[in-house]
């Protein structure tokens, strides 16, 4: 009966199933149910044995990966190093792809094939990260798939991994379908068949879910929270995610769309004094934003990485509102009577967004900043603008996908650096030498305590030193399910049939 | 045709003791506009025998097509005939109901209308629209009502009837388009055509076909016709007796040449002199001052009363009307005699 | 027009009074068409006069409080202040709301139906006046943005010019225009063969004067009525953008923009923030409609009595 | 009757109603392997009359024979597609800008139906003012006079002037029609079917209207009507028309004592005449041709009871066959 | 005929050749597609790589013609995100919209034809009252929000229908359809009716409109005083020549139902082609949006087209050659 079959409602679309064409999530959750990877993670975005059963540094540049035995694709055909090495090469090749995983295997100098089960590895330069990179690359059948185009994928011939569920079909923009792999190497699902459905509207979700057309459905909006959990016949599941959501504060020195309190142009740029920016900082109410706005689905953030996670620095306290201090540290900065800005967000990029740029607004404004709009843009005509630096405060989220938070570290705040591909993603221009040095360090740093003890002192900088932005919360990944269902919640937010289990 | 039925026009009609075909008395029959009420016919009596030509004539306005659309109750709302009788072989017709209308028209009383251009349906084939007509009073099948849609229009003088058949209205000219709409009226043999304007629209010389055959109809198959124009002209050349109708009352009829030639109503004489032919070449015409009454405010008694030239303190009452010569009555307290209008000539 | 023959003997009674005059009796006929005019006349005034009347300005960041937010209908806030018809999730009166976005969806309406209209008559009539390749062109143009999606104009526009009222307006004027010029030229192809522009073309009146002063007062009925009608589909069509994120300013919110904020909150049960926009907008455009009709009928020659 | 050049001389005036052929149209018959069929309608094929000044020109014929085209043609509407107008002996071509807005004033048309050639939306001062006042003929300040004045050598009463045309019956309207092309002071009117639409007595009041103005204005008219009646009445001279030619010109009284074309004939036998007592009516034979496909030679000779070999082959010409006549028939050669 | 359709054919290709243009320089302004579709972490290089790997690092002009060319061989490009050839996607979503619009229009044409034909024949009456009323009421709801209601009503409220998919999907003659299963039509019903409403009181305006203006005409009186019945009057003389404006109109907003479903098509997580629009214009998904936008066009140009003939067929006196635009 009903329970051997499981409909997800999903939020997130696919692009293909080819799992190397894209590692953007949406792509990433639906090929983990086909696919495995050398290395998987557990809810806790933690590095678990995958077809890697174990794997060392022989030394700076070299290491030693031991795979899985006994392990066969869907098509009956055992699973060898000589597929790990076709995945790997192929990976990065794949023609057209809009986010390869090339960045992933850059460092990868060559393959040794030591036996069917065992293969080492070299690296062009000493890199700390590499065997977590390595775990990204999702390993396909090189007899089914060899030669084949991403949209050859829609195949069940061609999409054969080794993972827990086998690709039965996929109608786009409707559902994809998958039945359980009974052979898998790991835990078996409840599941006979997972049907996906993809539902983008969140009230339309919900409304599947209530009328009973589908048994979990993901991405659940704050705004029906409260509802649901006192709902008899739905449960709710939920768990900090590693997705940080920000204020972004612009530091280029081009940038002058302020304006005075009494709306003059201001020639300058305030946001470039650290005080201004603490002073933002103090008059942000997160606690408000995460209990009002996200019904507490969100975590008030003070830097990066949640705790738990490698990286996070106990010693950075939690920003409260003190409007005194803000306004004391603005008349210490010369706007005694604060400024005037625009307040610029995204719509429907990540939950709610737009309704925390308008609170974001009304929180600065009480505090006494002259908030002259509020301006929020589809993604698609936002983004752009963001990445040109056109924005002077702007709503944006980091979404960490390695349990760790020197990537994230580095993109954000690295002083912008074209050629060395550094701080890509520092829109504001935030730029501290000390910062660089401490990060820089810690990206060629092997020793884990020694590493995160870098990371630490970063975190610190430009969090509690520099307010570089402003970190507001650490979205909650929420899924709904109707009773019966136990769901596992990730902390990197995919939403997989194998987090599923009938409740006992 | 379906077998076995006879042709209205051959029967003997006379179900009626006075041999009348038709007989209207006091039709009355109004609009309830926005600006009040059009009393757009208002107490017409007029008879109508089988085989009988009638002239309705009367200037724009004065109520003939209303009358004629009263007759098969074609009065659409806002109007509708508010008293008076409409007895059709001795049968009453005011008040009947749909079936009985719906029976009689087409089969027993047919009407032509003015604007050729526009009576027949664009969208729809000839032969829809006679068949159509063939197979609402008749069990005919479609190939004999086709052949009874051949054999009118054959009839009528529409050359090469078949390819016209699956002509749409738009590829004939207007003199061939009233002729298909005659050739529908004739399908069923009725004892009464109505021609509202049949010709007003043509050509003379077309105009000329359409009467001849009209004329020629009536007087082979005894069919009365109900001619409703206002070209005293036309009047002259073929009908038996003629209607003069001014502000929705008769108010002179009698045989048409006598009418014609001596009409005893002013208004009628003021008719019958504005023809040019009745003028000298180049002079200014003789014309009939003022303008037409207000259906919406006919004055009191006398309509005509305002732009007579013979008008009395009596005409502000309604005159009844009287009889002037053999078959000849008309509704006025003066009325000329053939004299006086022999002296204008 | 009024009641009259078609070769022409006039009731002489309408003499005394003006065309508009009857017209507007005949409008005032309908009871329907009656309230639905006096709906309008209130809505216009409450639009009006918003900044008045509203117990908030819903504008003023510094008056709405978060901690406010989602609040029932009647509820008292935090300073005492009383939400009549609730608050939303910023804690905004949601009645203050309704009269400001009353304002500006009419505004985008009205505007944008007025500049649609402008545009599409003037063109319409070059059209259907000149004929030939003009003719021809004008009307390709037209085919062209009737296939274009509305969505990526306003988004273009966004992306381009920024985010604000005129840029809706504009965008809305730029998907519309097209029908008003096709439907515009078809009436001005039957007008342009009446006699009375042959006439003023024997009187050497000149083309544009003949095109503005004689065929376009021609065309207005029609074009008055798919106008009103017009104001009705651009502010459901603003609403849309709206719901799409492509619409004003969402701290400026017209109704559109409130129905498609609170359409996340009907699931939950916070039913106020949408429904009582929604029902707003509803009468609104109802009631623009009805008008739009009745003046249709009123307008309409061919079905007067 | 007057000296001078006519007034109006019409030399060789041809108007081809053609379809324009485009690229398309030429791909297609190229594919089909047809030729273009040229779809003109010849509707005024190579008239030359001329009208002398005060005089009053009947014109008529049957529908679509292209009376309303060629009066179009004089009074300046269309522009023909050969031959030339001449307006008091002058070429269009060969006058100012000044001159030929006097000459398109000079001659003004009367249309058919009284309700659509007055615009719907004008009062009736605008509709008869409108002309003269961007003409500058009259200032502003004089306008309102100048248009009662107008309105009442009409016949109509100048307080109605704040009304709109359908406020007016039908005799009236074409009263305002007539006004608003007196108001142009011309001298010349075409007169297209002017009375068709009006009742008996209505027909007769606008009638007397012309009459009395050309007396009283000196005005020349082209007078067109199928209503051989009337045409009788206020015509000088009369000129017959079938599909786009003038078959027979010629002074009024001696058309109608003896008309010579078959055509004119057989028109003149079918007008119905008061007084002429009950008659039998007799079906003209044959149907009009199309002018799209115009009969070859002479056009009417699939209807000609004296038709011969020739009248199929060769247009006959308009030849003098009596003082200040002419006619086209090849009968005439015989005689 | 033929002339009439080379010039029909050679105007569409002009009108194709601005849309495809517009379309281009019109994404080219909202923004650079490559920094929608990386995720979050991407690094300059990959966004760099991005680019390159999708041709949008070449002049845009170069970009353009280099279209064109694809084009004349039939290849209308290849979707950034779904790395298939868009014309593909565009075709796998098709039947699914077109049973949502040919459903929605059965039901405005069933229902709307005979309501409006009443209305108009009884005008004033408490009948005819209440069908316009209902029928503005159609026009004054915005679409996602009536959409949405349906959904609450039917779907949360009574539970009787799904809120949204597309049921299950079986084939009738080798054309795979939700027509062919009860699963299938029960997820039919609430998104077509939320299209079909709009439709539906367009329609009965219509049909209403027509049936006053022409029931009044001399040829409906003369088909009377024939003594046909009221409902051959009605149904031949009086439908067929009010179905000329209709079957225009009908055709028109038929291929907006097909282009522009998306609204309902979003609310309702129909998998049909307008869904496929809006996610594609805010993926800035260019070779799909320009696709899409050149078979919109092509397919109003055919509806156009249709209803052309259709007209003629309905309306005689329309010639096909005649008028040339
Ligand atoms: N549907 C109507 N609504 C209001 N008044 C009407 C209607 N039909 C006719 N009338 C009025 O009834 C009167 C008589 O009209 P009718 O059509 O019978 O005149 P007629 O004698 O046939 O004139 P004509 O020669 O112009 O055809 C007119 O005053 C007209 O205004
Ligand atoms: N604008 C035009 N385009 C094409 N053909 C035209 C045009 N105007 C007139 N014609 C054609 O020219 C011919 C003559 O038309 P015209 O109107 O001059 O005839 P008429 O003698 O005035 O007829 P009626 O008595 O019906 O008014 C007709 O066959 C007509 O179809
Ligand atoms: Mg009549
Ligand atoms: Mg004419």
């Amino acid at each position: 009966g009903h329970a051997q079959q499981l409909v997800i409602g999903r939020g997130s679309e696919p692009q293909s199933i080819d799992p190397h064409f894209t590692r953007a999530g949406p792509n990433q959750m639906t090929a983990m149910h086909v696919f495995d990877r050398l290395i998987l993670t557990d809810e806790n975005v933690r590095p678990i044995p995958g077809l890697a059963v174990s794997w060392e540094a022989e030394d700076e540049l070299t290491w030693l990966i031991r795979l899985r035995a006994g392990v066969r694709f869907h098509d009956g055909r055992p699973f060898t190093a000589d597929d790990v090495v076709y995945s790997l090469e192929r990976a990065p090749r794949v023609p057209r792809s809009p986010a390869s995983f090339a960045q992933s295997l850059s460092t990868l100098a060559d393959i040794e094939v030591i036996d069917d089960l065992t293969l080492r590895l070299r690296t062009t330069q000493p890199s700390p990260q590499f065997i977590e990179n390595i775990g990204t690359i999702y390993i396909l059948s090189r007899a089914a798939s060899e030669g084949a185009q991403s949209s050859d994928f829609n195949d069940p011939s061609v999409a054969v991994g080794t993972g827990p569920f086998r690709f039965v079909s996929w109608q786009p923009g409707d559902r994809l379908t998958l039945v359980r792999n009974d052979d898998y190497w790991g835990e078996i699902s409840d599941f006979e068949t997972v049907v996906m459905r993809f539902i983008t509207t969140d009230a339309a979700r919900v409304a599947s879910l209530r009328s009973g057309s589908v048994d979990i459905i993901d991405l659940v909006s704050p705004a029906d929270l409260p509802r649901l959990r006192s709902m008899s016949d739905i449960n709710v599941f939920q768990v900090g995610s590693l997705r940080l959501v920000y204020l972004a504060l612009n530091q280029r020195e081009e940038m002058i769309r302020f304006t005075t309190a009494d709306g003059r142009p201001l020639g300058e740029n305030p946001l470039r004094d650290a005080r201004v920016r603490r002073a933002l900082s103090l008059l942000i109410d997160r606690r408000g934003l995460t209990d009002y706005i996200l019904q507490g689905a969100g975590e008030p953030a003070t830097q990066i990485v949640p705790a738990g996670v490698f990286g996070h620095a106990q010693s950075i306290p939690e920003t409260r509102v003190d409007r005194d201090r803000a306004h004391a540290l603005l008349a210490e900065a010369g706007y005694p009577d604060g400024f005037g800005v625009t307040v610029h967000g995204s719509g429907n990029r990540f939950v709610l967004d737009s309704e925390i740029t308008q609170a974001i607004g009304q929180l600065l404004a009480r505090g006494g900043i002259r908030v002259n709009r509020v301006e929020v843009r589809p993604y698609a005509a936002y983004t752009p603008k963001a990445a040109a630096g056109e924005y002077p405060i702007f709503l944006f989220s980091y979404g960490n996908t390695s349990g760790e938070s020197s990537r994230g570290l580095s993109g954000l705040f690295h002083s912008y650096d074209a050629q060395r591909d550094l701080g890509t993603l520092n829109r504001s221009r935030y730029s501290n030498p000390a910062f660089d040095e401490v990060i820089d360090a810690a990206l060629q740093t092997f020793d884990d305590t020694e590493r995160e003890r870098l990371l630490w002192r970063a975190a610190e900088i430009a969090f509690h030193e520099d307010t570089a932005l402003i970190p507001l919360y650490f979205e909650s990944a929420v899924w709904a399910a109707r009773t019966g269902l136990e769901v596992l919640p990730r902390r990197d937010i995919r939403t997989l049939a194998m987090s599923v289990r009938i409740a006992r | 045709m379906s077998p076995g039925q006879m042709p209205n026009g051959t029967t003997p009609v006379d179900a009626t003791a006075n041999g009348l075909l038709l007989q209207i008395s006091n039709l009355t029959t109004v609009f309830d506009t926005r600006a009040g009420r059009v009393v757009a016919v208002a107490g017409v009596d007029l008879t109508l025998r089988p085989g009988e030509i009638l002239g309705l004539v009367g200037e724009s306005g004065s109520g003939k097509s209303v009358t004629g659309f009263s007759i098969l109750g074609l009065i659409d709302p806002p109007g509708r005939v508010s008293g008076g009788s409409i007895l059709f072989r001795g049968r009453e017709l005011v008040g009947a109901g749909d079936v009985t209308l719906r029976q009689l028209r087409g089969r027993d009383i047919a009407m032509i209308f003015q604007d050729p251009m526009m009576t027949l349906n664009p969208v729809l084939r000839i032969d829809t629209q006679i068949i159509e007509a063939v197979r609402a009073h008749t069990r005919a099948s479609k190939s004999e009502a086709r052949e009874r849609a051949l054999e009118v229009l054959t009839e009528v003088g529409i050359p090469a009837p078949e390819e016209r058949l699956k002509c749409y209205p738009h590829q004939l000219s207007g003199g061939m388009r009233q002729r298909v709409a005659i050739a529908i009226a004739l399908l069923h043999r009725p004892s009464l055509i109505i021609a509202d304007e049949p010709t007003t629209a043509l050509d003379v010389t077309i105009q000329a076909q359409i009467v001849h055959l009209m004329q020629r109809l009536c007087r082979e198959s005894g069919t009365a016709l109900l001619w409703i124009t206002h070209d005293l002209a036309v009047i002259d050349g073929m009908a038996d007796r003629v209607c003069v109708m001014y502000a929705g009352r008769i108010v002179e009829q009698g045989p048409v040449r006598d009418v014609l030639a001596s009409p005893a109503h002013p208004y009628s004489r003021g008719l019958v002199d504005s023809v040019p032919a009745n003028n000298r070449r180049g002079e200014p015409l003789r014309q009939i001052r003022g303008m037409a009454a207000s259906p919406l405010r006919l004055p009191a008694g006398c309509a005509f009363q305002p732009r007579c030239d013979h008008a009395t303190e009596r005409c502000r009452q309604q005159p009844e009307a009287v009889e002037v010569g053999p078959d000849r009555l008309v509704r006025c307290f003066h009325p000329l005699t053939g004299r006086e209008v022999a002296d204008r000539a | 027009m009024a009641a009259q023959g078609d070769h022409g003997s006039p009731v002489l009674a309408d003499q005394e009074q003006p065309q508009w005059r009857q017209q507007w009796q005949q409008f005032a006929e309908s009871r329907r068409a009656w309230l639905a005019l006096w709906v309008i006349v209130i809505l216009l005034l409450a639009a009006l006069f918003a900044p008045v009347i509203a117990p908030q300005n819903p504008y003023d960041l510094t008056q709405i409080d978060l901690f406010d937010g989602r609040l029932p209908p009647g509820s008292v806030g935090e300073s005492g202040f009383i939400y009549v018809l609730g608050s939303d999730v910023q804690g905004r009166d949601m009645l203050s709301a309704m009269l400001y976005g009353l304002r500006n969806s009419l505004f985008v309406g009205v505007l944008s139906a007025v500049f649609a209209v402008g545009i599409g008559v003037c063109l319409g009539l070059i059209a259907a006046y000149a004929g030939g390749w003009i003719d021809a062109l004008i009307m390709r143009i037209v085919d062209f943005m009737l296939g274009f999606p509305t969505i990526l104009v306003a988004l273009v526009l966004l992306a381009v010019l920024g985010q604000g009222v005129g840029k809706v307006i504009l965008a809305l004027v730029i998907v519309q225009w097209a029908y008003f010029a096709r439907a515009v030229r078809g009436i001005a192809l039957v007008e342009r063969r009446k006699e009375y522009v042959e006439a003023a073309m024997c009187l050497n009146l000149g083309s544009a004067r003949i095109l503005f002063h004689h065929i376009l007062p021609n065309c207005m009925p029609p074009v008055i009525v798919i106008g009103t009608m017009q104001i009705a589909s651009a502010i459901s069509l603003e609403a849309t953008l709206s719901f799409l994120g492509l619409g004003l300013p969402i701290t400026e919110p017209s109704l559109g923009l409130l129905i498609a904020n609170g359409f996340n909150y009907l699931m939950a049960g916070l039913y106020w923030i949408s429904v009582f926009p929604g029902l707003l907008l509803l009468v609104a455009i109802f009631s623009l409609n009805v008008v739009g009709d009745r003046l249709r009928d009123v307008l309409n020659p061919r079905l007067q009595r | 009757m007057h000296d001078g050049p006519p007034i109006v001389e019409l030399r060789d005036v041809s108007k081809r109603f053609a379809q324009h052929h485009d690229f398309a149209d030429r791909v297609a018959a190229l594919m089909t392997r047809k030729a273009l069929v040229d779809a003109a309608v010849l509707a005024v094929n190579d008239v030359s009359v001329s009208i002398a000044r005060g005089e009053v020109l009947g014109l008529v014929g049957e529908s679509g024979c292209g009376k309303s085209t060629l009066g179009r043609i004089v009074a300046g509407i269309i522009e023909p597609s050969e031959g030339e107008v001449l307006i008091d002996g002058t070429r269009q071509s060969a006058m100012s800008s000044e001159q030929a807005t006097r000459a398109a004033l000079d001659v003004q048309m009367i249309f058919q139906d009284p309700m659509s050639s007055l615009n719907p939306r004008k009062r009736v001062i605008d509709i008869i003012g409108e002309a003269p006042r961007v003409h500058g003929l009259v200032s502003r300040a004089e306008l309102d006079d100048y248009v009662c004045m107008q309105m009442e050598r009409v016949g109509l009463d100048p307080t109605y002037r704040q009304r709109l045309p359908h406020q007016f019956s039908g005799g009236q309207r074409q009263r305002i029609g007539i006004a608003r092309a007196l108001a142009v002071r011309p001298r010349f009117l075409v007169c297209d079917e002017a009375i068709a639409a009006l009742d008996v007595s209505i027909q007769a009041q606008v009638l007397n209207l012309f009459i009395e103005l050309r007396a009283s204005l000196d005005l020349t008219y082209l007078f067109i009507s199928h209503d051989l009646s009337v045409v009788e009445h206020v015509s000088d001279r009369v000129a017959i028309m079938y599909l786009g030619r003038i078959v027979e010109i010629g002074p009024t009284d001696a058309f109608y004592a003896a008309p010579n074309h078959p055509y004119a004939q057989m028109l003149l036998a079918e007008v119905p005449r008061l007084g002429g007592g009950a008659r039998d009516y007799t079906p003209v034979p044959g149907e009009i041709p199309s002018p799209m496909d115009p009969p070859s030679g002479c056009h009417f000779h699939p209807r000609c009871p004296h038709v011969s070999a020739r009248c199929r082959s060769e247009a006959p010409v308009l030849k003098p066959i009596a003082e200040g006549r002419m006619a086209a028939c090849h009968l005439n050669d015989q005689r | 005929m033929i002339a009439y359709l080379i010039r029909r054919v050679l105007q569409s290709v002009g009108v194709l050749l601005a849309v495809s243009l517009v379309v281009f320089l019109g994404i080219y302004a909202i923004g650079n597609p490559a920094a929608i579709l990386l995720p979050d972490d991407a690094t300059g290089a990959e966004l760099d790589a991005a680019i390159a790997s999708l041709g949008l690092d070449r002049p845009l002009p170069l970009q353009y013609f280099t279209f064109l060319g694809n084009a004349i061989r039939g290849d209308l490009g290849t979707s950034f995100v779904f790395n298939t050839p868009s014309i593909e996607l565009i075709f796998a979503r098709l039947p699914a919209t077109l049973e949502l619009a040919i459903t929605a229009m059965l039901f405005a044409v069933l229902l709307g034809i005979p309501l409006g034909l009443w209305a108009g024949l009884k005008p004033g009456s408490a009948f005819d009252e209440t069908v316009v009323t209902g029928s503005i009421l159609g026009f004054s709801m915005p679409n996602f929000w009536q959409g949405m209601m349906l959904i609450m009503i039917f779907a949360v409220g009574l539970g009787i229908l799904p809120a949204n998919g597309r049921g299950e999907t079986g084939t009738i003659l080798g054309i795979e359809t939700s027509f062919a299963t009860a699963d299938g039509i029960r997820h039919l019903i609430l998104p077509a009716l939320n299209l079909a409403l709009f439709k539906l009181a367009l329609m009965i305006r219509l049909t209403r409109t027509g049936v006053r203006e022409v029931i009044g005409l001399d040829y409906v009186k003369f088909a009377r005083a024939k003594g046909l019945s009221e409902q051959r009057v009605l149904m031949v003389h009086v439908l067929k020549n009010i179905l000329v404006p209709i079957v225009t109109i009908m055709g028109m907003e038929f291929g907006s139902l097909i282009a522009f479903a998306t609204i309902t098509e979003t609310i309702f997580a129909w998998p049909g082609m307008g869904k496929l629009l809006i996610d594609s214009i805010n993926n800035l998904d260019r070779p799909v949006v320009v696709a899409y936008v050149m078979v919109v066009t092509l397919m109003f140009v055919v509806i156009n087209l249709l209803v052309d003939v259709a007209y003629s067929a309905l309306d005689p006196r329309v010639r096909l050659g005649g008028n040339a635009p």
